[in-house]
């Protein structure tokens, strides 16, 4: 696989190169960050942490059309394909949390809206050379600069890019751009993998995660969920800013005669969402929802995909505005095993 | 319109027959209904027990199980009960119209496992509806099973559903059928007491038979506790979950109840397997 | 069809006063534009800030809210709860940038067809003035 | 300034009551500049409750937050009440939920703290970048201390405090059954300078402003959960039938969502700030609150959450209310 160097100063003629072909998704915003399709990109990536908004509302969007139709007629039209697009300056953990999250859309049967745009998606990832407080990748097989999911890594050597394909997409995508590359040399290398090393040093919070997918389904009954959830509001934060959270619901809307169907991001801590019409409620406090967030994340998905559905972002930790902290939980989960 | 693979596109279906099973403000429609698209009318097969997701354009859609069998002929049959936004309009439908149609989904009642078994259905108010594919593939393949025993019950004799059907099944002596309200009523000739109660006076022996219930979560607490006093095993005694369901495909996370995914594990659950996740019972 | 600018105004008018005022001009066959679109309520007070908005969202240019003046009102003091509720409605929708002349409100009792002539041909010309309402309408959304 | 044991002692008692079922006070967050609301229902968990300038969770929300399940036949409902510890803004909260008697008062045993304004994290962090050990804070005279792992900071009140704090008009609690601290006096200037930039904007620059921030809302409804007026059982905003608002995100959906959860605190709104600082994605939602709480105030003279018995604002009028804008 191609290796390759940019310098800094390139960066915008390599953006508005690419952006040429392809739809370009960077961070942008000053104080809250989100992907957002742009098409040039002055300064390079990489002084800010991480997005509010992870990247998943590229190939997951929070509202998407299904198909449109005529009020009191039948015909279903969908809506376009989705065109390339290329992701700049993503972290290594949201990059894992797409690939653990692709497993569900394409199980059994395929969700044919996220697979189009999961495939027209090029990853390129940022390693992180300063992880935040509240990172803990490490503990769950990530880490600052892992490359699970990413098409291109990307290293900030101060005043250049390292970049280092991993898959056939992300080696075609260097080729096409190969106008504002050089070769990397050995100690550009070396240099990487010592940025990865150090940073991965740096990541001062973590878990041991083993025995709690086993371990979660007899702690059902624990009075640990009451604990850690009575201070919680039930919004949708931790879930819409999660990377690996992929619950939506699907809504028609009218606007006239003319209808849609769509579907939207939805929050398992939200009351309505597991609401029977007919009043009844299976998860009807915070409690069942805070215990059912944490046993779907790290006790179903393992049980159905062999994964952990946690990346260790750390967003549900920053954002959350009671600072419920999900490490806090995972701990005394361990505790009480 | 097919769908080319596209899980979310429904298919046009036209009301064939519509009657109402009961009346008041909770009440129980029928729709017999037929696709409207040739390849997809024979292309579509469905087991006793799937459900499938309906609903009107503009309006919404909801899972209702599929309470035709597939011996029946290539028409669908859904009893919704008026609850919410989408099922208020279904109910406005009338011979003609259209719904909307997608699925089957979710897995189906063993019915090969169960060969040469006696069958005993055990429903309450609207729970009958996932239950009768069941006891018409059950009466449609006779020699295939053992004997079929139907005990159902509801509130008052006006919230009885599929009544006509019930009435001539009591002359068919081949089934065993049992009908009961919860409150005595003058001129009902059947018993008068619980679902729970009712299965204690037929009293059947657990015998090489399965046992499957369905209906409010109140009378399923008390048919299990009955079933096991009967000396039921676990494996004996199957469910259908009924939870809030949106895309039908196992992708939206909203059907769980603990580990199991309603619409892909179940609905149609063993008891066994149940008894080891306590939401189901939430 | 003059090629002018048509606004699409919605008017909730109260059934005792406004409504029989406007009803009142039909019959007494006074001339005003056709651009209103009336919704009848029982009074003012039962006009939630939330039908404002979204009459804005599907489509209309423009929203009058009319009821009896002060002293009338069937229910004694409807329209005192709504003069203060739809008037601190106006100064947020101005605060955000919609501009006044979008949303009106007017007494208009049941035995003054001409001012409701006024009030309609007023609010007419204004919001035609004004041009189509592009802020925060649903079908600007791409689907 | 409350010393922390006269505070963790009057806890201790009040939780002990036996008429108290817990008290919802704040303890140390999980990690840097964090305070996570807690509930403790005996004694020692007293020992963990702290009040200093972190402290800017609003408690009043907890009184009605808690789901009420149907009560299991033959047990009584478990009425005993709720004890909280309130600073000023916070207390206005609980008079006005009496005021529109969404709780009743015996429900609720009121510790009121007078408070010296707390921190708005983000402008902490411009100078101070969260450590990952958890910071305590105090207040001294108009400076605020901050203990970070690498040795104290000093710096001054206004530098920090939250945009609400620094106009705060009500520091002292309005209502306590125990009232701790010395007497705070309020800011000087109680207007909101930036509310009166926005109005100075031409009308079609206010909607620019107000239709980027609103495009940026994911409408996770962390302000209306977090919000201590939100109480109601179901919002209209989540209703389906008929759906006033859609459920998909976009600028036209959220400036009415926004638009009317604004309008629902006309009168009602305390400005504890609460929804400012919970929004992920940085809506400047107070300037909207406090913008109709001046209206009110200048047009009306009314003040929400002073005194228990006044009438609500919705629910009351005078003859000479302002009309000029009727036709």
């Amino acid at each position: 696989m191609s290796e390759k160097i940019l310098n800094k100063d390139k960066w915008s003629d390599f953006v508005s190169n690419v952006a040429s072909s392809k739809q370009v998704w960077t961070m942008t915003g000053d104080d809250t960050v989100t992907f957002t399709p742009c098409a040039e990109a002055e300064e390079a990536p990489g002084k800010v942490l991480n997005a509010t908004v992870p990247p998943k509302n590229v190939v997951f969007p929070q509202t998407e059309t299904l198909f449109r139709f005529m009020f009191g007629q039948l015909e279903a039209e969908l809506p376009e394909e989705a065109q390339e697009a290329v992701v700049l300056g993503l972290r290594p953990c949201d990059a894992r949390a797409m690939n653990i999250v692709d497993d569900l859309f394409s199980w059994d049967e395929e969700d044919t809206y996220y697979q189009d745009k999961r495939q027209k998606t090029t990853l390129v990832g940022l390693a992180c050379n300063e992880p935040g407080i509240n990172c803990f990748c490490t503990s769950l097989e990530g880490s600052p600069a892992s490359t699970e999911g990413l098409d291109v890594i990307m290293a900030d050597l101060g005043e250049k890019y390292y970049l280092q394909a991993i898959t056939d997409k992300g080696d075609k995508l260097l080729a096409d751009v190969s106008g504002q590359l050089e070769d990397a040399s050995d100690n550009d290398k070396k240099a990487f993998q010592e940025l990865a090393e150090a940073a991965e040093g740096k990541i001062k919070r973590g878990i041991d995660a083993s025995g709690i997918p086993e371990g979660l389904p007899n702690l059902w009954e624990h009075e640990l969920w009451q604990k850690v959830s009575e201070a919680c509001l039930g919004c949708g934060a931790c879930t819409y800013l999660c990377p690996t959270c992929h619950c939506f619901d699907i809504q028609d809307e009218l606007e006239g005669f003319k209808g849609r169907r769509c579907r939207m991001w939805d929050s398992c801590m939200y009351g309505e969402y597991t609401l029977h019409a007919s009043g009844h409620n299976p998860r009807p406090t915070r409690r069942e929802r805070t215990r059912n967030r944490i046993n779907h994340k790290y006790n179903y998905y393992v049980e159905k995909f062999d994964k952990i559905a946690c990346v260790g972002c750390g967003r549900c930790i920053n954002q959350c505005p009671v600072n419920i902290d999900i490490l806090n939980i995972l701990s005394k989960v361990k505790e009480a095993l | 319109m097919k769908n080319n693979g596209n899980p979310y596109i429904p298919h046009a279906a036209t009301v064939e027959e519509a009657w109402n099973e009961t009346y008041g403000d909770r009440c129980i429609r029928t729709f017999k209904v037929v696709f409207d698209d040739e390849e997809i009318r024979e292309s579509w097969e469905h087991r006793p027990g799937q459900c499938a997701i309906i609903g009107i354009l503009g309006v919404g859609e909801s899972m209702i199980s599929i309470s035709s069998s597939p011996t029946e002929g290539k028409f669908l049959r859904f009893s919704v009960m008026r609850m919410g936004k989408v099922t208020k309009a279904l109910h406005q439908l009338e011979p003609g119209d259209k719904m909307m149609v997608r699925g089957p989904y979710g897995n189906s009642f063993p019915v090969e496992e169960w060969k040469g078994k006696n069958i005993l259905t055990i429903g309450g108010g609207i729970g009958q509806a996932p239950l009768r594919p069941i006891v018409e593939y059950v009466k449609a393949n006779k020699d295939d099973y053992g004997d079929l025993t139907t005990i159902y019950g509801s509130r008052t004799s006006d919230d009885l559903c599929f009544r006509n059907e019930f009435e001539n099944m009591m002359e068919d002596d081949s089934v065993s059928c049992h009908l009961s309200v919860d409150v005595e009523e003058q001129d009902w000739p059947h018993f008068v007491g619980f679902v729970p109660t009712l299965l204690m006076e037929v009293n059947p022996s657990p015998e090489n038979r399965i046992a499957i219930t369905c209906g409010p979560p109140i009378m399923i607490k008390f048919v299990l506790e009955n079933l096991k006093k009967l000396g039921f095993e676990d494996e004996q005694i199957y469910t259908t979950l009924e939870n809030r369901m949106k895309c039908g495909i196992g992708k939206c996370g909203r059907c769980n109840a603990g580990n199991l995914y309603v619409c892909k594990d179940g609905p149609v659950f063993n008891y066994a397997t149940l008894k080891q996740v306590p939401e189901a019972f939430a | 069809m003059s090629d002018k600018f048509e606004p699409n105004i919605v008017a909730f008018l109260c059934n005792w006063c406004s409504y029989a005022g406007a009803d009142l001009a039909g019959t007494s066959r006074i001339q005003y534009p056709y651009n209103i679109k009336v919704i009848r309520v029982m009074c003012t007070g039962r006009v939630n800030p939330l039908y404002i908005l979204n009459a804005l969202q599907q489509g209309a240019d423009g929203v009058l809210v009319s009821g009896c003046h002060p002293g009338d009102c069937h229910y004694m003091e409807g329209n005192m709860f709504a003069r203060r509720r739809l008037g601190l409605m106006k100064d947020l929708m101005e605060f955000v940038g919609v501009d006044p002349r979008r949303f009106q409100m007017s007494w208009v009792s049941a035995s003054e067809p001409n001012k409701w002539k006024e009030v309609v041909e007023k609010l007419v010309e204004e919001t035609r003035e004004l041009g189509p309402f592009e802020q925060f309408q649903r079908n600007m959304i791409n689907w | 300034m409350i010393d922390l044991d006269k505070l963790r002692n009057t806890a201790a008692e009040t939780v002990s009551r036996d008429d108290v079922k817990h008290l919802v006070g704040w303890k140390k967050g999980t990690f840097g500049y964090r305070v996570a609301p807690c509930v403790i229902e005996n004694a020692e968990e007293a020992e963990s409750l702290v009040f200093s300038p972190l402290c800017a969770a609003n408690l009043a929300t907890y009184i009605t937050l808690p789901e009420k399940l149907p009560v299991p036949k033959g047990e009584q409902p478990d009425d005993r009440k709720t004890a909280l510890m309130v600073k000023g803004c916070d207390s206005r909260a609980v008079v006005q939920m009496l005021v529109e008697q969404g709780i009743d008062r015996d429900q609720v045993v009121i510790i009121g703290c007078s408070c010296q304004g707390v921190v708005d994290l983000q402008k902490v962090e411009e100078k101070f970048p969260e450590p990952l050990d958890t910071v305590e804070a105090e207040w001294k005279e108009d400076k605020i201390v901050f203990k970070l792992p690498d040795g104290e900071e000093e710096v001054a009140r206004d530098e920090v405090l939250a945009d609400n704090c620094l106009i705060c008009r009500y520091p002292n609690p309005v209502i306590a059954d125990v009232s701790l601290g010395s007497e705070v006096e309020p800011a000087k200037d109680g207007e909101d300078s930036s509310v009166k930039e926005i109005e100075d904007l031409s009308l079609d620059d206010r909607w620019e402003f107000w239709e980027k921030e609103f495009s940026n809302c994911i409408r996770c409804y962390s302000c209306r959960n977090v919000c201590p007026m939100c109480y109601c059982d179901d919002c209209v905003m989540d209703r389906l039938n008929p759906a006033w608002i859609y459920r998909s995100v976009n600028y036209s959906e959220n400036t009415v969502f926004n638009l009317s959860r604004a309008f629902h605190l006309v009168g009602r709104c305390v400005d504890c700030g609460e929804c400012e600082r919970v929004c992920p994605m940085g809506l400047p939602l107070g300037k909207l609150n406090r913008k109709l709480a001046r209206e009110v105030r200048e047009k009306y003279e009314y003040e929400p959450g002073l005194d228990p018995e006044e009438k609500p604002f919705q629910a009351s009028y005078r003859p000479d209310d302002q009309e000029d804008f009727i036709l």
